[in-house]
């Protein structure tokens, strides 16, 4: 079973060229977060003022930023963190929208109503309006940061869940699985949700990067992750300052982080969508 | 009118009310009342180190034709201008002198508590002797008292206008002024979007200008735009004549290109320092502020906050241990000295060291967020583990307002910043403006005396009796004045800095 | 007469997927002539619609033709390209797909569609042509079509639906029409209405027409020429009667003999050859239950409205004997799937009352249902096989499930060794059940469904149209299966289906329902022989039976 | 056909209804929210020079801050009630003015962001649909990616920099118009609209122009979702059996693409698009900031980290109406687009 896994998805891999080069790429920002401590050339915090904003050189790959700190050593390091923060904010809201969103699906009448005013009004929420409030009454931590993105992206999972459960709830093998002496709730966690997932992957994908980049709007607007962490969204705000006076390298190199990153997530989620459905095995 | 004899302004904030009394009035909102509306007198201008600066000596008329102070010194007597027209026509008189000034002091305003601090408090301190004479009577003679008068607040407003939108419940107006101008000043309000732009018609009779001729301006065009970067490109593409409150490093760099005038006044009324709580443990102990205060790396934070633009209140150098003057803000003898950081620390009985947090304000993030980098990394170094929190504006205000911030960055203004002004505003009493929550009835009382102290040397020597205390109890570590960086077209000349940190348009001209 | 239109000449067509080439069509040969209609027979897979699709050429991206040629008035179809291309569909020949639903644009109205085809072909004003689509929707005799002119395909029942279609297809008048099973999604009586219609208008327009499907009986009784095709290639052809009289091929002796007729049993569905293993089996005599047990099932006055809207079932009552076969016939939402689902405790019924082996299960609630002893006892086969299996569980996986839910199972040999006897009971080959349902054909979808019902040994197995998405050869395989379990197992079945052929063979006792009521029951070839409502008669008379005798004669 | 337009109708006006308790539950969710924030807004506006007790207590008054949680809230109620959205202590305003003045330009930005993206994303949607798995659908793939990979006020403040700093191309990035230009008459307060009313066509291409840098690179980051959606349901809809019929009576490429194909696969994209619009909406702050744009996003974060209530509470309940309006344009577009919708 899990061998098959690993030949279909070797399989996916080989087919689509795009997908197996994302995947590498996803695989690569995994070692750095977890390797990146070890390989980096600088201390990611310690600052050398008198090196201060110094362009891109061999001993500075990515130049240095304000306080004198390599910038590619806190790429790197900022790698774990983003990560973190992409996978912990879209894994709560995957998690809680697609639980909510199917049983919603599945029991259908009033509830699903209510869930779906709710859900309304969640989406009818700006997200900063949210955040701050958050961040305002929890303190600026990352898990706030992260539970704000993730109530933000709730409602979108709960109503593609809502919707995909919808149109399955009374197809055959739903019903077969019953028969079974399943009970409505492990047909819907065990049966229902497994099935819907391939379709999620690709709203995944899309949301590992957003959750990114909406934690360096929050640093915008001064809500983001606590200095002097290294991280890609904070690292792009920041450098957007010095953008007027040409110091290119401390928006562009993290910007190119970010990039890759999204980059790779949105691919690798559409590959993940084919690897996850099993029609595509043969 | 052409390009050339408009000035466009830019600005981060934005004027919100057109009266500057209102609670919540911004920086911007004080400039441009000062030319809508006049005040009784002004301040004249001095050179300070070359570049033009508010002069809190010189009082010089601006309704007034001439004042007097009795000898005594409680006694003020303003002359009117003759030729002083409101801008609807009608003529200045004491009777809208004395009405601004008693709506200045008992409207539930803002200038009721300035000009407290110039022993103004009450409407029957201003008597109309004749159409054109005022009296302001003091209960002790005040130093400060005839400059709060050319303060923002105390503005001349045309009385009649104003009380035709008075209300049962709004006697002095505060809601129709709040939109609308009623004033005798250089400029009139020709349109005016809150939060966005306002746009200022030259009124062509006003003369009290410098050399009695109308503003240089035909028009001023006062406008908000948020994202630094973009005002500092507008004025170098020569889109706008004039911007303050750049980031650091964009007119270091707008000063290297040297195609601009770049303009930088230590702002010498105002101070950026790191405050503790001295009520808070740790920081109730004096050892434990002395050594933070000698393990900040006050140079790094200099250069990476403000790229070294601003005059320094540390490193100096005391060859006798005490201040060489009476004056505040000082420059106090304190450097990076780690080891002297750990014994002070030692004595505290804290050797290793402790946790807290370090605070800024979100608005001030560009230059306070190296700075709180460089203090973590530091006091990392002698134990103490510092956590950083940034806070949005409001919150930041809450919090030091409840005393509830044990350590953190802020900065400070004083519009009249005399010595027992600053002590007794900053250092004294369960306020809000005492920051480090310093609580030395010794300090308090020495600076409650040296208000009315009319002796110069008397004062001086009180002065350096402060400063020496400050130094020894360490409340709050003085950082440094950062420079006010005014950025204009090359044309454009005579910008003065001003008290109220903005420019005063009727100052500038084109060449 | 004979003038050869089309002539397809060793057609093979490959599709690239991810196991390589697979060669769908493999050495294809046949010829049409012009105004003739053909019938294409075979198995499901066996390439009919991708013959048809290559002579359209409307083959999807994946799929080429590899070799020979498809020669439309000597002009080799698979070489055009461009405009000669575009004049080729629709004008010259156009095809039929199998969902008439589906294959027009939700979103644009009939009118507008027929239109649309006209003016790809004719340069007339765009009034000319609807007044064009107009006679057309009169030609397939649409009532009322001025109105319809103006209405969207979900305005329309699938056998009006069916109508636009070929209205759109014969709209340029083409010489050829493919008609890729045009009745498959339709109920019997709007079936024969449906071919009817189309047998005329082909034969007033003298189109030739390529009929495929697979069921014979139909092919039988519209075409003079039939071809069957087994993986590919054409392996027989023949007139019709010559097909069903001496069928030469073993895949046609198969197919012919799995056809159901009017009077056949299940013991015939199969071939001369294997009949014997199968008598045996039918041979030994059922128990009689002893008289005076009390009935498997009783059902009393059972109701079901949903939110809103009339009852879909009302008033239904029957009792059902162990080991007894009852079935359920009707037109489509008849409510025949409502009350197997009630029985089976899937839905709670609005009234009335369930008693199982003597307990009244009818008021525990479907919601926990799951935990009642009698879960085990009552299984039910869905009707779609391709729905009623979870994409992601394995043939085994599908099977095992319900021995480890209710009979509490674990992984193990013993579990294995279960699956696999279940597996074989209902005949499916061993090495399927690592596959997932999509690798699995209908019949073999259908087979695990079975497998998985009958896992737990259940008393009672109630059957949702088990076979109707299934070909007639793996029909009679699940139908013999059915019996034999129910002899062997003494398994109660209940059958629901509206094709009263298979109803007959395998049902011993028959309800007939209409809008969920009880329209007419009794003993199945008694009530079939002799219906006595009007209802049940159309129901009979719709079904399309082998009638080698007059209707071919006549048509001779 | 004017049936399906009144069953879309009432089915409008029957949504409608029903989200009015979700818009109540906004209301009280943020003002009770705006109450658990840790900062008062009476120290924050009192932070004039010595500012102290008595005027923190005035102002606490005036914003009605003295009375209980619960006795405010009926006040904010019943002052909804009556049109009333409070006053802005930021702006001195009445709310509902700053909220009528601003609201026209963050709509007209964010139209213009919509439109532009739509006309990006349905174009580069259809093509990668129309050859899966190509070189031209990887590439589309890309471009999209690229599109989210950069956050909006990073994007703004480059094409600042790029177009209006180096290159000189676009006018200065300080809100709608030319601080020079007069202003046409107000009349739907969409500056582009208003200029072609007045018969200004200068003033309409300045306008413009002003607005065409912070809308793309508000549409930059949506394109993303939109194309993909697209794409999507184009490749349902290619490879649906009716397209296969259209083909089949040799219609034409462009009539099988686009009048039978991109028809029906437009459908989900209006569903996203009228998302996106809102959340757009809401979230364009960074590009209002970036841009000067004087919008109503920008205007209530201001007012958030002021802690200045009113304007906050009238902005979230502005937000969450309009995100009821433009549901229900998206279901009376949908019912319109699709005969199916209306039967149901
Ligand atoms: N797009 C495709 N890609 C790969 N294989 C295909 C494709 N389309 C059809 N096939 C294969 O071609 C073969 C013939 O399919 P076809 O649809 O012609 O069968 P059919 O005879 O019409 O069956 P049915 O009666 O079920 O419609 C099958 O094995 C099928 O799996
Ligand atoms: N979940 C449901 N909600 C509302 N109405 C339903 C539901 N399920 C079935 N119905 C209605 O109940 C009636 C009977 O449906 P049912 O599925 O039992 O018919 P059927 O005889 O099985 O038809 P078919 O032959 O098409 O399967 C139909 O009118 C159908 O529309
Ligand atoms: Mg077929
Ligand atoms: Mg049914």
């Amino acid at each position: 079973m899990t061998s098959a896994t690993l030949r279909h998805s070797v399989w996916i891999l080989r087919g689509n060229p795009l997908t197996a080069v994302a995947a590498a790429g996803v695989t690569l920002f995994i070692l750095l977060a977890i390797f990146g401590p070890w390989i980096v050339p600088y201390d990611p915090v310690v600052s050398n003022v008198s090196e201060a904003l110094q362009p891109p050189s061999a001993a500075h790959l990515a130049g240095t930023d304000q306080l004198g700190r390599d910038v590619f050593s806190r790429l790197i390091i900022a790698a774990r963190l983003d990560l973190a923060i992409a996978v912990s904010a879209v894994g709560i809201s995957f998690v809680i929208g697609a639980v909510v969103g199917s049983f919603c699906g599945y029991a259908g009448g009033r509830l699903d109503r209510a869930v779906g005013r709710f859900v309304d009004v969640m989406m009818a929420f700006p997200l900063f309006v949210l955040a701050m409030a958050m961040v305002a009454a929890l303190g600026n931590r990352i898990e706030n940061i992260v539970i704000a993105t993730a109530i933000i992206n709730l409602p979108f999972y709960i109503r593609f869940a809502r919707a995909e459960v919808n149109v399955r709830r009374n197809v055959g093998w739903v019903e077969a699985a019953r028969a079974c002496g399943e009970s409505h709730f492990s047909v819907v966690l065990r049966f229902l949700l497994p099935n819907i997932l391939p379709a999620m992957a690709v709203q995944i994908s899309l949301n590992l990067g957003w959750a990114i980049l909406n934690a360096a709007g929050l640093s915008f607007i001064g809500l983001g992750v606590k200095p002097p962490t290294p991280e890609w969204g904070i690292m792009v705000a920041e450098g957007a300052r010095f953008i007027s006076t040409g110091r290119w390298w401390l928006v562009a190199f993290p910007g190119l982080a970010l990039m890759l990153a999204v980059l790779c997530f949105n691919l690798l989620g559409d590959g993940m969508r084919d690897i996850l459905d099993p029609r595509m095995r043969t | 009118q052409t390009r050339a004899e408009t000035l466009r302004y830019v600005t981060g904030a934005s004027v919100n009310t057109l009266d500057p009394n209102i609670p919540g009035s911004t920086r911007e909102s004080f400039a441009l009342s000062m030319s809508t509306y006049d005040r009784l007198v002004a301040f004249g201008r001095k050179q300070l180190n070359g570049k033009w600066v508010f002069d809190l000596d010189t009082i010089t008329g601006e309704l007034a034709e001439s004042y007097e102070v009795s000898p005594d010194g409680l006694k003020l007597t303003f002359r009117l201008r003759k030729d002083a027209k409101f801008q609807d026509g009608s003529p200045v008189t004491a009777e809208d002198v004395k009405w601004s000034l008693d709506r200045c002091v008992t409207a539930p305003i803002l200038g009721k508590a300035q000009l407290l601090t110039g022993s103004l408090t009450s409407a029957d301190q201003f008597q109309v002797i004749d159409p054109l004479t005022i009296e302001v009577t003091l209960p002790k003679p005040d130093k400060l008292a005839l400059p709060n008068l050319a303060t923002v607040y105390p503005m001349i407003i045309n009385s009649k206008v104003a009380k035709e939108h008075a209300t049962a419940d709004d006697p002095w107006a505060t809601a129709w002024l709040k939109e609308h101008a009623a004033g005798s000043g250089a400029y009139v309000v020709e349109s005016f979007k809150p939060g966005e732009q306002v746009i200022l018609k030259r009124d062509e009779s006003w003369n009290r200008g410098s050399a009695n001729k109308p503003a240089f301006f035909k028009r001023v065009i006062v406008q908000s735009v948020p994202e630094p970067a973009t005002r500092a490109n507008l004025v170098e593409r020569g889109d706008a004549d004039l911007v303050l409150d750049l980031q650091a490093s964009d007119v270091q760099s707008l000063e290297g290109k040297g195609k601009l005038k770049v303009i930088s006044t230590p702002q010498y009324n105002a101070i950026t320092f790191v405050s503790m709580n001295n009520q808070i443990p740790p920081f109730d102990n004096v050892n434990v502020r002395r050594a933070i205060a000698y393990a900040l790396p006050y140079e790094d934070m200099f250069k990476a906050a403000l790229f070294g633009r601003g005059s320094p209140l540390f490193g100096a150098s005391w060859p006798d241990g005490k201040p060489a003057n009476g004056i505040y803000p000082f420059q106090q003898p304190v450097k990076l000295d780690l080891d002297k950081a750990r014994e002070y620390l030692k004595a505290a009985g804290l050797p290793e060291g402790f946790s807290t947090t370090f605070s800024f304000n979100v608005g001030q993030a560009s230059t306070a967020e190296p700075m709180a980098a460089l203090v973590k990394e530091s006091l990392g170094k002698i134990g103490i583990k510092v956590d950083i929190q940034k806070l949005p504006d409001a919150q930041m205000s809450t919090q030091i307002n409840e005393k509830k911030l044990p350590f953190y960055t802020e900065g400070i203004v004083a519009w009249l910043p005399s010595t027992d002004y600053f002590y007794r505003n900053f250092y004294t009493g369960n306020q809000r403006w005492n920051y480090s929550s310093i609580n030395n009835p010794d300090l308090a009382a020495i600076a409650q005396e040296a208000r009315f102290e009319p002796d110069k040397a008397k004062y001086e020597e009180a002065g350096r009796k402060l400063n020496a205390m400050h130094f020894d109890l360490m409340p709050q570590i003085m950082l440094w004045q950062p420079n006010q960086d005014a950025v204009m077209a090359p044309s454009i000349e005579g910008y003065t800095y001003e008290f109220h940190r903005q420019v005063d348009y009727r100052d500038v001209s084109r060449k | 007469m004979s003038k050869e239109l089309l002539r397809i000449d060793d057609l093979h067509v490959a599709f690239s997927t991810r196991r390589g080439m697979v060669e769908a069509v493999r050495g294809l040969t046949l010829t049409v002539e012009a105004g003739e209609m053909l019938g294409l027979v075979g198995e499901s897979g066996s390439g009919k619609s991708v013959t048809g699709f290559a002579t359209t050429r409307l083959l999807d991206a994946a799929g080429r033709v590899t070799g020979g040629k498809v020669l439309f008035r000597g002009q080799d179809v698979t070489k055009l390209r461009g405009d000669d291309l575009r004049h080729l569909q629709g004008a010259a020949m156009s095809m039929i797909f199998q969902n008439p639903r589906a294959a027009l644009n939700p979103i644009r109205a009939i009118g507008l569609q027929i239109a649309d085809a006209i003016l790809t072909h004719k340069r007339i004003s765009k009034d000319a042509a609807r007044a064009e689509a107009l006679d057309l929707l009169r030609a397939v005799h649409i009532r009322d079509p001025e109105a319809r002119m103006n209405a969207y395909p979900h305005e329309l029942s699938g056998g009006m639906c069916q109508r636009v279609m070929i209205a759109i297809a014969i709209s340029c008048n083409p010489a050829l029409l493919i008609a890729d099973e045009p009745t498959t999604g339709l109920d019997v009586t709007t079936q024969k209405v449906v071919m009817d219609l189309l047998a005329d208008i082909a034969a007033a327009r003298g189109m030739a027409t390529i009929l495929i499907t697979h069921d014979l009986g139909l092919a039988a009784r519209y075409c003079r020429r039939i071809a069957v095709m087994e993986r590919g290639r054409i392996v027989e052809e023949a007139s019709a009667r010559t097909l069903f009289s001496a069928p030469k091929h073993a895949y046609t002796k198969r197919l012919v003999a799995a056809s159901p007729t009017a009077t056949s049993r299940i013991e015939d569905l199969v071939t001369e050859e294997e009949r014997e293993r199968y008598a045996t089996v039918v041979s030994k005599p059922r128990q009689e239950p002893a008289h005076g047990t009390p009935p498997l099932l009783e059902v009393r006055k059972l109701a079901k409205r949903f939110d809103q809207g009339s009852a879909a079932v009302a008033d239904f009552s029957m009792t059902m004997a162990g080991g007894e076969s009852v079935g359920l016939v009707g037109e489509s939402g008849s409510g025949k799937s409502t009350t197997s689902r009630m029985i089976c405790r899937l839905i709670d019924p609005s009234e009335g009352d369930i008693v199982f082996d003597g307990q009244s299960i009818g008021h525990v609630a479907s919601r926990d249902f799951h935990r009642s002893p009698l879960r085990k006892d009552i299984q039910m086969v869905f009707q779609d096989p391709n729905e009623s299996l979870n994409p992601r569980f394995t043939a085994f996986d599908c099977i095992a499930h319900p021995l480890m839910r209710l009979d509490g199972m674990r992984a193990g040999d013993a579990l294995r060794q279960r699956v696999e006897e279940c597996a074989e009971r209902v005949g499916l080959p061993l090495d399927l059940l690592p596959r997932f349902p999509h690798q699995l054909s209908g019949g073999q979808k259908a087979r695990v469904g079975i497998a998985r019902a009958v896992a737990c040994r259940p008393r009672l197995l109630v059957l949702d149209e088990p076979t109707a998405a299934l070909d007639v050869s793996v029909q009679a395989v699940v139908l013999q299966l059915l019996d034999r379990l129910r002899r062997e197992n003494d398994i109660a079945l209940l059958f629901v289906s509206h094709d009263l052929n298979v109803v007959r063979m395998l049902c011993d006792r028959t309800i007939v329902l209409r809008n969920g009521g009880i329209v007419e029951q009794g003993e199945s070839r008694a009530l079939f022989d002799n219906p006595k409502t009007d209802y049940t008669r159309k129901l009979v008379e719709a079904i399309p039976h082998i009638e080698t005798g007059e209707v071919l004669a006549a048509a001779l | 056909m004017t049936t399906g337009l009144g069953a879309t109708m009432v089915r409008a006006g029957r949504r409608l209804l029903s989200s009015l308790p979700a818009l109540f539950g906004v209301l009280v969710f943020t003002f009770l929210l705006m109450r658990v924030l840790p900062g008062d807004p009476a120290v924050f506006f009192a932070s004039g020079p010595n500012a102290g007790k008595e005027e923190i207590e005035l102002i606490r008054k005036q914003m009605g801050l003295d009375k209980s949680v619960p006795e405010q809230l009926v006040f904010h109620l019943s002052d909804i009630g009556h049109g009333n959205l409070g006053r802005s202590m930021m702006t001195g305003q009445p709310v509902l003015k700053d909220l009528r003045e601003r609201l026209p330009a963050s709509l007209e930005l964010t139209f213009t962001a919509l439109l532009i993206a739509l006309i990006a994303a349905v174009p580069l949607g259809v093509i990668a649909a129309l050859r899966p798995g190509s070189v031209v659908d990887h590439g589309v793939r890309l471009f999209c990616a690229l599109g989210v990979c950069v956050p909006t006020f990073v994007s703004g403040l480059l094409l600042i920099y790029v177009f209006y700093y180096l290159l000189g191309l676009a006018p200065d990035p300080t809100g709608r118009i030319d601080v020079f230009t007069s202003l046409p008459l107000q009349r739907t307060g969409f500056l582009s609209i208003d200029f072609l009313l007045a018969g200004d066509f200068e003033g309409w291409w300045a306008a413009c122009k002003q607005l065409i840098l912070p809308a793309v690179s508000m549409a930059l980051f949506v394109i993303a979702p939109l194309a993909r959606i697209t794409r999507a349901s184009m490749l349902v809809s290619l490879g649906s059996d009716f397209v296969r019929t259209a083909r089949s009576v040799g219609l034409s490429w462009r009539k099988v693409v686009v009048t039978y194909a991109l028809r029906n696969a437009i459908l989900p994209v209006i569903t996203i698009a009228g998302i996106v619009f809102s959340t757009m909406l809401g979230a364009n702050v960074l590009v209002e900031k970036v841009f000067s744009w004087p919008g109503v996003a920008s205007y209530a974060l201001d007012a958030l980290l002021s802690s200045d209530y009113a304007p906050v509470q009238g902005f979230v309940l502005l937000m969450a109406s309009l995100f009821v309006l433009v549901n229900l344009m998206v279901d009376i577009c949908y019912g319109i687009a699709d005969p199916r919708v209306s039967i149901e």
